[in-house]
């Protein structure tokens, strides 16, 4: 049965090391869940972007959570690079697992599906298969001289967090189209979640409102957070911030411009946390 | 008609697209013009080109989730799909990792995303990369996150076709490995291309001038893609065709 | 762009010896289109059953329409077996693939993927994986010792047909919760869809339906066909009549009986079609 | 209180389902007794345990089609389950698709539905036939379905640990690839079940009787999970707990 908690509680849930994979920049990121993470000093989490990384990443890594990403690319979209993540992978405070995009698909339809490895067209020649041990490229083993394939092995991330719109009492949560992020909770050995509001109305008694819904049996937990992706969007209920965000890509380009951002938007114990 | 450099490219794109193999094209995320040159294309083959943009839910019909985009080009659904490069070489590899030698940087960009799968799987791949600069065009990038041609054991039904530039238009021919100069755009010369491309390529006999929009198809870039492309990307609408905010709330409101 | 036609012009797409995937019994049957076929007397069909067969498939193999069945079990239900198919199979009349429910998702969803084959676990040492030379076992390619596993090939339809409660003018098509549809739709070359009616309100363009819509992309072209799921169950329409379907089980045990049952409620040429 | 064999073998299947180890138990298609079995065990249990039953949307929370019933299982969410078989032999092999020579058959049976993979992945399987006949229990099925047992080189979490007949009540163990009488319904006896046994079990020295229901469970079994059931096998709750459908009605409007 989903438990419906507090946010602080919910960050407690994930403990330092955890392997945590995390929805795309453009809706359904946990933003709220991402500063309580930061506020009590979180570290050494191995992120999964999936497929990409943006703002939530770039300030995990910059209060100094990170130890490991996983992405097929990070960065603010149209607000440029990524600056405190560009600033660690270069200096090598973090390890960066490059990948693409359907790579990270392939790792967790794998797991979901619960085999050891999945194929995938394509990538052979790159120097991101090149560069990934953990991956293997074989001949044909079906024997039909289909040539030479990638495998791809399962990713099960410890937990699966996102922020959506809506989730009934039961724990069922609204996802729409944003079918990646079901899944990701498949994947993700245990889903944490937090949302707009919750509804007394059950989710999977309409036909309707059933076909978008994650059913609580893949969910542990969730937290109400109003206004809990911003400064990004949330599909139906706010739009991108685009000028909080302008803002951030120009003041954590230096390690005082991102101390004073954190310490402004995140809390007290920012400052600290940027180690 | 005066005409910007984007709404040059644009249509000079739209024009690459217009071709009977190709029903179906797909834009990726943060290609504003690559967008507008795909609504154009359907507009004036009036309709019979599908356009996917990735981007917001405007003219984006995908309902399965963040792999459909893949899955649909693994399915042979996609017919042309546009890509860009830190770095490109003179075989065409694609380069959106970073300069120096991995992974020990000298600058890193955001990452591959879903290029090393759609370089092999769609047909017609535009390479779409406005600065021309020895910077960019490169003897051999330094990450390849994407090869432009591959060895025979590699099912690869997809690959580069095109490469659009602020000076000029390329030809990629994939059993040669090696670009070919197609045109050279309205104020541009041969020598200018030359001097600012780090790769050998094919130099035809003679290399006529890469069309301009004609006055109709500015009308029709203007009138009804700078709207349609304001659903998806609002900022770029506003600085290239000067549509207000106002504008596209009217939009939103009557589609 | 969706064609929007006949249903006769529909069924007359489908040419004889086409392959044709077809859903399970419980809900989303086009059986008035399976009536065009057996009308039109189609002939040589292969029936990929996804992942069970039932009413339509045993009236179509009555009816000398199938060359070939792949299933994971046909039956009637409830209403127990299914006495063409049985009779057809028992007497080689048919080619039967025995497979299993997750093999046929795991195949459709290999061709959904792009790629040529898709691992599954279990199923070793099973009859079934002894008698499909189709499939291959093979020692864990990755190498890691996880043992031998089974990859399925992928499976590419001709023909995903199914009927469904709504279409939109456009063509795009409400498949609710019934996702495997969706990875019918995009493993076939060509969908067919009959439907209930059509609504001028466009399925995508609200959050809501457009997560249950299968986009009009993958469609090839639709018929309106009031009743087109009869007499089995459409979901949010219609229940099973399950008097129909205990008395079709009752008089299709002999020949006599089903070439009277399809006279009766397919029309004139039945008779002749049941050679 | 007099009891039904239906309402008796529900009884019995709900305490097999009573562990710690189980907190989710999937019921497969046309299976109204385990269906009962796993809705009065979850009753029992407080609610503890989530039931999931693939027939229908009562008591079935799957959004993701045909195929989540499989990845749950394979992503180890799913800790019971229940398989049936036209015959079963002693190494717990299991028959759904007929008997004779395959292909050359004598008698069709609709064929292995998803046995063969949920008989790998889910760690408590039981097998529930009624019929308990030397026809059904062979000393080796004509075509497996799904084995009972496999090689060390075969990654398998789950399989078969019960066996529960209108007989009696018997265990797996799949280390020595045996049945084992657990207990013998009452009424019947040691010799009715060997007389009707065609393959070899261990019997303990003293065998117990087969719990029945108590007075409190049947009146639970008959006031709420009756009418829970009928929402997915009205035929069912109809014949074997006389629920009418105005009743059905009525509980379809208040859910």
């Amino acid at each position: 049965m989903a438990e419906i908690q507090d946010i602080n509680a919910l960050a407690d849930r994930i403990p330092d090391g955890a392997h945590l994979a995390l929805p795309p920049e453009y809706s359904f990121v946990p933003m709220q869940l991402v500063r309580c993470l930061i506020r009590r000093q979180a570290r050494e989490l191995r992120i999964l972007c999936v497929p990409l990384g943006g703002l939530a990443v770039d300030m995990l890594i910059g209060a100094g959570c990170v130890a490991e990403i996983e992405a097929a690319a990070v960065s603010l979209g149209e607000n440029g690079l990524a600056p405190r993540f560009t600033d660690a992978v270069l200096s090598h405070r973090v390890s960066m697992k490059d990948s693409t995009c359907p790579a990270l698909h392939t790792a967790l339809q794998a797991a979901e599906k619960g085999v050891p490895f999945m194929p995938l067209g394509g990538i052979i020649g790159s120097d991101i298969a090149a560069n990934r041990p953990d991956w293997r490229i074989v001949d044909d083993p079906m024997g039909q001289g289909n040539g030479r394939i990638l495998l791809i092995p399962a990713i099960r991330p410890d937990f699966a967090i996102l922020h959506s719109p809506l989730a009934d009492r039961n724990g069922n949560v609204w996802i729409g189209r944003r079918r990646e992020l079901v899944t990701m909770a498949h994947a993700a050995k245990q889903t944490l979640v937090t949302v707009e509001s919750f509804t007394d109305t059950d989710l999977l008694a309409d036909e309707k409102t059933a076909a978008g819904t994650l059913p609580a049996l893949y969910v542990t937990a969730l937290a109400e957070a109003v206004g809990g992706a911003r400064p990004l969007a949330l599909t139906g209920c706010y739009e991108r911030d685009d000028g909080a965000i302008a803002a951030y890509a120009q003041v954590a380009r230096t390690d005082a411009g991102f101390a004073d951002y954190l310490a402004r938007t995140v809390g007290a114990h920012a400052p600290e946390a940027a180690e | 008609m005066t005409c910007k450099p984007e709404e040059f490219q644009i249509s000079v794109l739209a024009g690459l697209l217009n071709q009977p193999h190709i029903n179906h094209v797909a834009v990726g995320a943060a290609s504003p013009i690559p967008g507008a040159a795909a609504l154009l294309a359907q507009q004036l083959g009036g309709g019979r080109l599908d356009v996917t943009i990735i981007h917001g839910n405007a003219n984006n019909a995908f309902t399965d989730g963040g792999r459909e985009l893949f899955d649909c080009a693994g399915q042979g659904r996609i017919d042309a799909f546009f890509l860009g490069g830190v770095q490109i070489d003179g075989q065409a590899n694609i380069n959106l990792v970073g300069t120096g030698t991995y992974p020990d940087l000298e600058r890193r960009f955001p990452g591959s995303f879903g290029s090393a799968y759609m370089y092999f799987t769609v047909p017609h791949v535009i390479l779409f990369r406005p600065e021309h600069s020895r910077r960019v065009f490169v003897e051999k990038v330094d990450f390849i996150s994407a090869p432009g041609i591959s060895p025979p054991d590699v099912h690869r039904p997809g690959g580069p076709k095109s490469l659009m530039t602020e000076l000029c238009l390329m030809a990629f021919d994939g059993a040669r490995g090696r670009f070919r100069l197609v045109s050279v755009h309205p104020g541009h010369s041969l020598e200018e291309i030359l001097d600012n491309t780090g790769f050998s390529f094919d130099i035809p006999d003679s290399v006529p001038e890469t069309q301009a929009p004609s006055e109709a198809v500015l009308v029709q870039l203007r009138s009804v893609i700078a709207p349609e492309i304001a659903k998806t990307y609002p900022g770029f609408a506003s600085r290239v065709f000067a549509i207000t905010p106002e504008i596209r709330e009217f939009e939103e409101n009557v589609r």
